[in-house]
């Protein structure tokens, strides 16, 4: 038996003993996710028993160091963790900003205090962590962002404005991109910083979005005081950090294919929207519609396939992140386009328990925003341009 | 000539002139964040009548303008610029249409004038399942006293909420599928055995849902020959396509010129975004679309005032093209204007919203796309 | 009676009585053009009759002024001449490049020599003209084009090379652009002269095309002795005369819709095509895509129709003409693809009878250039963004 | 795992190689303008024998590689780069797999050893309208002496000029459009009563119509069951269209990379016309989906490995997204190589013809999206 196996061996026993039956329930969506935090309330003791028993094993972070909460395992190994995790259908215990986004920037920029202070409390579950970036007038142009942190000796005084602060009203914490230098060239003057949101000047409010609620918000910073011991990395570099997440957002987007993973086959679900009975889908601009997107998506989903095999050969996926962002966005949006069409009225109903609440518009809508949000399809299209074509620039 | 008469471009400029300022689209914001039952403002129809509006297809001895179903698409056309929410496809042209070719003396001078007086709303209810299709028409009239049972159930009525009277599509004989047998009754908005089931739509007005059990009209409540209204029907439909159509056009010039604007104003990388080559192309290839579904939906306008029950081939031109444009305008508005554009605080997505709901409403592109392939024999 | 009316009756009679039987049938396309000029040869005398009686009367080019061989007709009456010999289904009697382009041209900017000279000679067929503009390293970029005039005193000598001279090796005369100052500006260098093919140093290399045999030439000028006075306008203001023609030759262009001006629907060409005997379109995708090309043609021709009319009213179509040289010619790229499917394997021979000589391949990839000539259609969108939507430049 | 293996890897480097010293374009430009009556080069055609891959598809006993479809499709891959013209497709992949597959040991001992050295040219004679449809094959096989008796037409049968035997579909019972009742024979090329017309093609190469007047067949030249042979035809057919994705996946690919060659290359307006934003959008749309193609294509490929009678439904993937692929590679193409990608001095042109042609031969774009839709119950 060779030590992989010998891992899954032990990871099979463990999950058995310590998965608790609840947990083994197919989750119905965002209303069974584990965020943790602060005010987190657990739904059922077997959430809370689960989240405790996976983080005590570093099964939340498994790749992580075990000095930081993780459990230190090798890429094949948390493969089998998740394969042994899908075998018995056991839930997530955990999923967070800061499991996705700020650990991984930490394991790679912050100093040992900041991976001590941090790591273990993301990998338990205990501060859940929003990120601040984008700003009314930084969309594309990330760097051009102004929210400003002055220098005051042992301290900085935070002011300015970020948006699209995914759960900021529900965050213990904020990984936040601030101008430290407006003098210098505009992605040499900002630095990446962290910062309790809990400290007096921090609000936020939500964001409304076409579809409805959203977990966005605005976040407003009014001389918010951060310790400079909570600087990440150098002063004035946080640019080369803000590159690196959002390469890696890039790439998490792209790897779910904007949402696309996982979705039934568009034509089954369009002949069942349309109510074909089996003979097919009657319309014929819908049909032909939902042949070509069929097929489109049936040969992205091998695309990611490949792109996943390739990287596993060690070729990497790199700036092709920025095609599956593109392509599984835009596929999403023409998915749900086509299913409205085939829903007909019933698709636009906008509220009520026959509609799901209107699930099929604001679905249809909320997918307007794949193509935006992290990055948007133009931008993924540029990225393509000169990072893999290397077309010359204007 | 494609032209515009000068009596409509004075009709148009005061149209736009009225409705940017009576019914701006903060107007249709009110209205929802109140949750308003109606979905409309009764101050708004009231005005709108006495500009002669909703009266714009009923002859003068019935005290309306007889302006003709172009001077009635650039009104709605104007609507559309501002999402003016009113019941006046409903009423002013496709009820308004009905009675006055297919009512007889009676019900002309019940209702006629009380349209154009802006005293009387009325619906239309055609469709019965999720996707538009007038000749499926099931619900049953069946022969009962001196006039007729009906029995069955209407989906997507914009407008019954709060209406008077509602155009109901029955069938007294034939089979769902065929034309033969349609007929049509307007039925009193408070008769016993109607169900109205108020529907928020996506664009916060009303559609509803109807529910007639044993419902009981008169013969003289017939509009058009009982069993043979199919006729009828369509060129109602075709008045309302064209309204819609105009509207759509309405919500694509408007929704580019909205962001044409963005694209001159908002700055990224030190430039107006409106500089980036990719975004003038995409910009320039929807002008074009714009300008080409306008010109489908002059030609359908002009088309049912030459002829109203002949009109149906560049009708549905008009409501196939100015729907897929205007689909194409609210998707490019939402995506060039980002992430401001997904927020309820702009406008663009409430663009998105109606649009989408005229392009569902008496058969969306698919739908007329096909008419226009079977009347072209392919 | 109006006056016009009266035109209209004596134009009819005049009509009847002069137009020769032969002259009333259907051409048969290119065949049957006349393009006149010094080695011309008339296929018939009737073509030959019908040319001289037609220049008689200045109907050749109706509305330029009678000195100038024309019949100076006024907008309305050139409308009911057209008519007129639409009615009795008149040939034209001849087609050239001297009167779409050279002509209108000289009107505009020549002197009154140059109209005396060349302008009659136009008007009766006796001089072929072609125009010289692109070349191999000035296309879109076309006032970057660098054939050069240089001052000899009393003449030029020029050198250089052109493409895409249509008919250049069956022409009598060229009008061309050259650089006369190559310090200046590139706008600023560039005249617009005139001179005979016939002189040493010039020589044309015919283009094939990939779908075969074409009009268009290269053109080459070695040392070619061109008289000052064949200079049309200012030194080096050609460039004013080249953007005027360019925006004639965009609105014929666009006029006739990138060729699909009098075209069959589509859907009734595919169905014939694909022998749908009379059922529709079975293959769902072609139906779909022949569905949206016909509502997308019929509303352009409407488009077309809406121009014309406010054109009328005086509002002119200025700058409109570029899309509808974008939006015909993308439709009529449509058009052929889908004739191309529709007949499937018999619409890719290439040669013999059967299939007209490849008639339906040749077509298909002829129009692929209908978007590249006479200004691409990026060049199009360019126009449009800028001249009508007013975006900024970079 | 949607990767090529080592050997896999190998080949496709020593096809490109090969192929682009020794059939580069330059040598279908020259078949062309000999106006070759064959349309390929013998020459090529032995080398490729000698290199095994015309044997890539037939077991070792026979003289083959065996080294299955996913190598077939490389082979084809680099063709379409180079646009090297050679019976490949029709003789190595098709013929090849319904020998192995369907023929007795008699017949593959004859031809299978042929194929594999080069020596044999196998045409496989499908289509008799000008779309493709197997079930509609017509051409009937009546049952005459010790064997059967074939009368009736076909039409794009590619390479059957020069070739020594044509494999032809034909009618041994039940109607056009029925899968049951469908035969393969074995015919030779010289067989009385067989008119081979041979018919240019738009990319050079040569299909024939065929007229069969009485061709008579033994019962041993029959593939597969006699009435019952359709699932073998799919497998053959199968076997062909994942080659011709392979190849227009190639086609598409090199169109490209000579596209984003003349995009840095080519100046207007003082700068390369790659760095204007609106070709770079293109050009980076282009390349995702020249991906995308590109894994339906690898998918198909192994899926024929794994069960080449069963994997109908990735094949027909590969062929349709590779085909509406190529399309688009070529169009923006020419476009963005502006008039000089008109003329035939430049190679573009004939990208475009090739991938044109590829794109129809056993069934385009929309039959294959078709039958996936079948396949998908929708």
């Amino acid at each position: 038996m060779s030590e992989l196996d010998a891992f899954r061996h032990e990871v099979r026993l463990w999950l058995d003993a310590h998965c608790p039956a609840p947990m083994r329930e197919l989750t119905r969506g965002e209303e069974d996710i584990v965020w943790g935090g602060r005010r987190w309330a657990f739904r059922s003791e077997a959430e809370r028993v689960w989240l405790e028993r996976m983080a005590e094993r570093g099964f939340t972070v498994p790749t992580w160091p075990k000095a930081y909460g993780g459990a230190g395992l090798s890429r094949d190994e948390e493969r089998v963790l998740r394969e042994e995790m899908a075998r018995i259908g056991a839930r997530s215990p955990l999923e967070s900003f800061g499991i996705w986004m700020l650990g991984p920037a930490l394991l790679k920029f912050g100093n040992e205090a900041q991976k001590r202070e941090h790591l273990p409390r993301i990998a338990r579950g205990e501060i859940r962590w929003c990120q601040g970036y984008s700003e009314p007038n930084a969309g594309s142009d990330l760097a051009s962002l102004q929210t400003r942190a002055e220098d005051r000796g042992d301290h900085w005084v935070v002011n300015g404005q970020k948006v699209w602060t995914s759960y900021a009203d529900q965050a213990d914490w904020i990984f936040c991109l601030v101008r430290t230098d407006p003098a210098a060239p505009k992605h040499r003057g900002i630095s990446f910083v962290l910062f309790d949101m809990a400290t007096p000047g921090v609000s936020t409010r939500p964001i409304r979005l076409i579809s409805g609620k959203s977990p966005f918000c605005e976040t407003f910073f009014d001389d918010v005081r951060v310790p400079k011991e909570n600087l990440v990395g150098e002063l004035n570099r946080g640019w080369d950090i803000a590159k690196y997440l959002l390469t890696h957002e890039r790439e998490m987007i792209g790897g779910g294919a904007g949402g696309l993973l996982g979705t039934r086959p568009i034509g089954e679900v369009v002949a069942e929207l349309a109510g074909s009975d089996g003979e097919g889908i009657s319309d014929p601009l819908l049909r032909a519609d939902v042949m070509r997107a069929e097929i489109d998506t049936l040969a992205f989903a091998l695309t990611m396939d490949r792109l996943r095999d390739e990287a596993a050969g060690g070729q990497g996926i790199g700036a092709r992140s920025a095609m599956l962002k593109y392509y599984g966005t835009e596929l999403n949006k023409r998915r749900t386009e086509l299913m409205l069409r085939a829903a007909g009225s019933d698709g636009l109903e906008w509220e009520g328990e026959r509609s799901g609440g209107g699930r099929l518009a604001r679905d249809w809508l909320r997918a307007k925003g794949n193509s935006i949000e992290g990055g948007t399809s133009e931008v993924m299209l540029g990225i393509i341009a000169k990072a893999i074509l290397e077309l010359p620039g204007a | 000539m494609l032209t515009l008469t000068e009596e409509q471009g004075m009709l148009q400029e005061a149209a736009r002139g009225f409705l940017s300022e009576s019914a701006p689209v903060s107007q249709l914001r009110a209205l929802r964040d109140a949750r308003d039952e109606l979905g409309y403002s009764r101050d708004l129809w009231r005005a709108m009548a006495e500009l002669g509006w909703t009266g714009i297809l009923i002859p003068e001895e019935h005290g309306g303008l007889d302006f003709g179903h172009m001077g009635a698409g650039l009104v709605c056309q104007e609507m559309g610029r501002t999402l003016a929410a009113s019941p006046y496809i409903s009423t002013a042209i496709m009820a308004a249409t009905a009675i006055r070719r297919g009512g007889g003396p009676g019900q002309q001078a019940r209702w006629l004038p009380a349209i154009a007086a802006g005293e009387a709303v009325i619906a239309v209810a055609v469709d019965e399942a999720r996707k538009h299709d007038p000749a499926g028409t099931a619900l049953r009239a069946q022969a009962s006293c001196n006039g007729f049972r009906l029995d069955g159930h209407k989906t997507f009525v914009a407008d019954a909420v709060g209406a008077d009277a509602i155009i109901v599509a029955a069938r007294t004989g034939g089979e769902p599928g065929e034309a033969e047998g349609l007929s049509l009754f307007v039925v009193d908005a408070r008769a016993q055995g109607l169900d109205i089931e108020r529907t928020l739509m996506v664009d916060s007005r009303n559609a509803a849902r109807l529910t007639l059990d044993g419902v009981q009209v008169d013969e003289a409540d017939a509009l058009g020959p009982v069993g043979g209204a199919f006729e009828l029907l369509e060129t109602v439909l075709g008045a309302g396509r064209a309204g819609l159509a105009a509207e759509m056009s309405g919500i694509a010039q408007e929704s580019f010129a909205r962001t044409l604007g963005y694209l001159r104003e908002r700055t990224q990388f030190g430039r107006p975004i409106g500089s980036f080559q990719a975004l003038q192309h995409r910009a320039a290839h929807l002008y074009c679309e714009i300008e080409v579904a306008k010109s489908a939906v002059l030609a359908g306008g002009q088309a049912l005032d030459r002829d109203p029950t002949g009109a149906g081939f560049l009708v549905s031109l008009a409501k196939a093209k100015a729907g897929e444009v205007a689909r194409l305008a609210v998707a490019e508005a939402v995506q060039m204007h980002g992430g401001i554009g997904m927020t309820d605080a702009v406008d663009i997505g409430l663009f998105m919203k109606r649009a989408r709901v005229a392009g569902e409403w008496l058969g969306d592109a698919s739908f007329h796309a096909g008419r226009i392939a079977r009347l072209r024999c392919f």
